[in-house]
């Protein structure tokens, strides 16, 4: 079935919901209203408001009520409404769902999915374009997934929310309907922790993950006649899925980066070190970091001036073949 | 006696403008015609630029708004109360206050149009800028009145929040650090009914948003918030309470959203046409007019006056933000920091080649 | 007539057992004579262990430790209150809960000697465990009574806060969650007037914590938290409500925090000893003693064997903690995710080849 | 005048005080009490309960009515009590203090100093030796600095108040009273963006910062005669010195980086990244990364598996120089 992201989302949402009557949702406006980008459409008529949660408007009140909820044997999965939005849940995020396994050497455990929209390009709000993986990225404990499409979407959603672990499930919403793509009407797992060759190749590795991955198809488009590029959707941005870095990395000699949020200590950074480690014989140049730079995201009207683009991917991917 | 739990009987609302324009004189704030007039001529000219915006954004020419249709005499009359060394801390619904406090405009158009430069506040006006994040925008309020007690300055900060705000954990440190520090600071909480698509009721077990207050040990009033009197009278009140050091007042103000949450909004899928038909009948402007049709204060051809007079603002204030040339890329730069360091230098001179071999 | 805020009379404290021992008959929850002694041996063997884990503090085998003495009964009665289904979630200053539920307290020591595994509650415990950053369990508590009312068990959790607590905005979202959604939680705030330094005077203004119940539309209680038998009347209430579908209770326990904040704070620096004498006098315990002399229910020999028996407890806990072989490093790695990722496997790898090394 | 950090803070923070009447301390327990680290001991007598602020147990409201000070002309210092509890801060930090000055073009700014003690090896309770700094590092408008001793940590606190943009100015508590140095009694200031040649060497740099130069230096001192190290303690970690980075790693082609925060996107992974785009031809051998692990501070009995060591900082630098 051919299917956008919202709608793969969603649809993985009423499968898990209906396999597992364990399975909450809870959220700002994800009820009656299906919640502002309409991923939850449906699921509260279907459902009802005891498994589709309209919550108060609070973040760490969402984030700290469903560990008490995955410690009660539920699988909440919440909804945080944009990225600017997240940081006062940080604190439940990180000191609190991130370390009850640990701290309780397994006598507990918090199988919470936190789906949070986010990166910039739709033109919206001041802190409605924020790229906060890094965050979670560095807190141990938690595990980070970004879906580049529909199908990586479904697969990997579901995956989320029978993880045994708290897991931030990344949805790039400048692709939430800029994506159309077949996605099976049935349930399937996509393993988190694992990366994509969505392309191979053997002069350049150019890695990527989330809405950046169209942005990176389009810059690659008019450069695949001229080099042979592996290019890697890394779906789980933890656990990182080094193996696949290195091997490309190793083959290639070369490699690009490409993320949306400000280039000091953005992933990109922990994948050079990564490749520092293991493969530095290997580098042929310079690893390249396009990223956003280290300021705050502009609103609309200059937006386009912070985001990689494909001229700037271009341009990267050129000056490492040049270099 | 069997242990009995804190007892407590819900406020009733005050009121002094009723719908119908009949007015309680013997409450009126003192008022002289003049800042009748003007409250009026706020009050319409807030609701023309609103649906100004509104059309601008349905053409293309303006982001995603949030209007602020109906919730008027709250915002006219909370501002009203302040003077002018007293700070402003808006969330992004105050059309009325903003217009209120003297902002110029435009730049209120150039913010909700997508660009920085409409947050650059005037120098001497102490209105401080639109706060996306809900709840915030309590704690800096709170800070610079807890700032202005220090300091000894006889002045007083007003925070505008919502009712979906009450729900934050920074509206609550606020409050308590407000009662704690008997901070000069007045919390205008717009009960505009809904959170985006979360009713009050769904909010809040609390009967009253007012009530919240008795959790930090200070006054909250429940308002009639269509009722710029009452709101005006209650905020100016709250004012002169708080620069005589009788620190903070909390005013829940009774009101409601007439429009979607913002242009991205679809009401429809969580509301109740007749709802907001109800809430038609009581228009906070419909019933000033009134009281001053009775006070002689209002003809047709005043009226006129005054729609004319707001369309000419308001064509200036489009042709303005429309007019300010484009920002350059290196503003994302250079007022992140005082100085800028070198790292983002690097990064701005980057830009600024990238986009000059571009072109 | 003119705005008036919103009203609200402070409340009385609920007390059936004062401080001499004399008995509000008519009040008494119902209680067997073996529950009667089971509580006063709870009392005692906590306040026992709490001076003994800071004796070893003392000794430098055991780290950092939070003293309960003076708030045995409101941990005792709370808990009391509970039936095993129900859940506890303590902050960290519990040793009377946490002795009435019956953890075993080898384990509450192993904690506090720094070690993990004394958080590894055993399996058919209800009883969350330690939370040291202040305020948050507020919330995992109110997720659990949430998702008891979903899955429609009539169980409830119990959750324990501080005075200093209530100024954190988890605070408030989790009383805020459990109003709106009616979650049969329990909150019991030890407000021992102190939140290290800061008395409770200058962490609110409000002039009861029981009144901030009011803000989210449920019933707060002011109990005296050094009278067993009030706290466990109130508790025992409030859970049956809340297991009955009557939503979420806050009781605040009026009591007072005799030792320092920890064994690193020296309480001498901010208030007086005079203060610390004067909340002597109304000691939890020997009321409770009092009462069952009268009642018959006390003598010294009674005394010796309850006394000889908390002894012989303490001694098998510190044993057993100090029994307790060293962890091992990979434990560091092994628990943090139910299967190890390999950048973690092989980050493990790395320290075991380094400690064999170093070895 | 021989000093341990926390009086040379005391004392930066008093004779700031005197000199400006606009600067206010605000945290909890900071006032009688002196504070639990004692590092604000009388001044709380020596200025009052107008100047020396405790405040209700909020750190959102810590930072958020600090910025609000901030913005009506004052010069808040505020503290956080201990690393594990700035997250509920955080939100305050990253989306308004860090944000205001970018996003009023200038209009409003926020001279705010933010003090928090962090990281461990004090046998301290949960939630009281973590490291956080990559969370504001990645934040674009903070400025993070962090001493590694007395007579830094004077220089640099009364640089960061002076500061018209908000610092995290991180106490590395491990080290607050182990450290004793000549500091002098006057006040001076040490410029917030510059690291420091602690040691000048040919044959490898060694970049550390906080208490985790006394462990390197504990480290080196039996390797001394081997090889000769060049020793850098950033001092500043946001805007990060590069240039003193890749200058010394283009003269040594060696480099092991030393910190305590976990090793994915903790700072070793932005230095690594800066080298490897300005000196990567010069490198002799992977960048070498001594760090905490992606894992949780263990509680005290455990933590000195957790923390690099000079073991561990040794084996580091055999392993460049054996490359
Ligand atoms: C911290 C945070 N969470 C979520 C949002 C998304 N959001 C924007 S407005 C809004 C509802 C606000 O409701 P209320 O406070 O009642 O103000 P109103 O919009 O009704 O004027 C929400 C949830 C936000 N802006 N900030
Ligand atoms: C979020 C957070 N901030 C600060 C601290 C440091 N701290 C530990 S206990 C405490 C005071 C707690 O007071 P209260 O809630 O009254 O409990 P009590 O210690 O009196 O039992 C503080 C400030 C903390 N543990 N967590
Ligand atoms: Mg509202
Ligand atoms: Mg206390």
């Amino acid at each position: 079935m051919i299917m956008n992201m919202v709608q793969a989302i969603n649809s993985a949402l009423s499968q898990e919901m209906e396999r597992d009557p364990s399975v909450v949702l809870l959220g700002e406006d994800i009820g009656k209203d299906g919640g502002v980008f309409r991923v939850t459409e449906g699921l509260y008529q279907k459902f009802g408001d005891q498994r589709v949660i309209d919550t108060p408007l609070a973040e760490s009140g969402i984030v700290g009520t469903s560990i008490g909820m995955a410690l009660y044997g539920m699988r909440p999965v919440g909804e945080i409404q944009f990225d600017g939005f997240v940081f006062p849940a940080i604190d439940q995020l990180i000191n609190h769902a991130a370390r009850i396994r640990n701290r309780t050497r397994g006598r507990f455990s918090v199988p919470l999915t936190l789906r949070v929209p986010f990166s910039g390009g739709i033109r919206a709000l001041e802190h409605h374009s924020d790229s906060p993986e890094t965050y979670f990225v560095h807190a141990p404990g938690l595990k980070v997934v970004v879906p580049s499409g529909p199908y990586e979407a479904k697969g990997l959603l579901i995956s989320s929310i029978r993880d045994p672990d708290p897991v931030v499930f990344m949805e790039p919403k400048r692709i939430y309907r800029a994506i159309k793509e077949e996605v099976p009407e049935e349930e399937y797992t996509i393993p988190i922790g694992e990366a994509k060759i969505v392309q191979a190749g053997g002069d350049v590795t150019v890695i990527t993950y989330g809405a950046m991955l169209k942005t990176v198809r389009e810059a690659i488009s008019t450069l695949n006649d001229k080099y042979s590029i592996e290019l890697i959707d890394l779906r789980t941005l933890s656990p990182l899925d080094t193996d696949s870095i290195i091997s490309s990395v190793q083959k290639t000699g070369r490699c690009v980066i490409v993320n949306e949020a400000a280039k000091t200590l953005g992933m990109a950074a922990e994948i050079i070190a990564r490749i520092n480690e293991k493969a530095l014989l290997n580098l042929e140049a310079p690893v390249e970091r396009v990223t956003g730079y280290d300021t705050i995201m502009p609103l609309p009207k200059t937006e386009h001036y912070y985001l990689p683009n494909p001229d700037r991917i271009r341009q990267g991917i050129e000056k490492v073949m040049g270099f | 006696m069997p242990a009995e739990p804190v007892k407590f009987a819900v406020p009733k609302m005050y009121q002094i403008l009723d719908e119908n324009g009949k007015c309680n004189e013997a409450e009126m704030p003192k008022l002289t015609n003049d800042e009748l007039r003007k409250i009026y001529e706020n009050l319409v000219y807030a609701r023309m630029l609103d649906g100004r915006i509104l059309n601008l954004q349905r053409e293309g020419r303006c982001g995603t708004y949030a209007s602020s249709l109906g919730q008027e005499a709250t915002q006219v009359g909370s501002a009203f109360a302040l003077g002018k060394d007293d700070w402003l801390f808006p969330y992004f619904r105050e059309i009325g206050a903003h217009i209120t406090r003297g902002l110029p405009m435009h730049l209120y158009l150039l913010y909700w149009m997508g660009d920085e430069r409409g947050s650059k506040v005037p120098e001497g006006l102490n209105d401080f800028v639109i706060s996306i994040p809900v709840g915030t925008q309590n704690l800096h309020a709170t800070g610079v009145a807890m700032a202005m007690r220090l300091k000894g300055d006889k002045k007083a900060a007003m925070v505008y929040l919502g009712d979906g705000a009450t729900s934050e954990g920074d509206f609550h440190e606020a409050m308590n650090f407000a009662g704690v520090f008997k901070a000069p600071v007045i919390f205008v909480c717009q009960n505009n009914q809904w959170a985006i698509s979360l009713p009050l009721s769904k909010q809040t077990a609390s009967k009253t948003l007012a009530q919240k207050a008795v959790a930090y040990g200070f006054d909250g009033y429940l308002v009639d918030g269509n009722d710029v009197f009452a709101v005006l009278k209650v905020a100016r009140e709250a004012a002169e309470r708080a620069k005589a050091g009788g620190g903070p007042t909390f005013i829940e103000c009774v009101t409601y959203r007439m429009s979607d949450h913002t242009t991205a909004d679809d009401a429809g899928r969580y509301r109740t046409p007749q709802e907001v038909e109800n809430w038609k009948k009581r228009d906070p402007i419909e019933r000033v007019r009134k009281y001053m049709e009775v006070k002689g204060l209002w003809d047709e051809v005043y009226e006129k006056s005054v729609v004319e007079k707001a369309n000419k603002m308001i064509e200036d204030d489009v042709r303005e933000a429309e007019a300010t040339p484009p920002a350059e890329p290196d503003d994302m730069f250079d007022y992140l920091y005082d100085k800028i360091p070198k790292n983002l230098a690097d990064q701005k001179a980057e830009v600024l080649a990238f986009l000059k071999r571009g072109a």
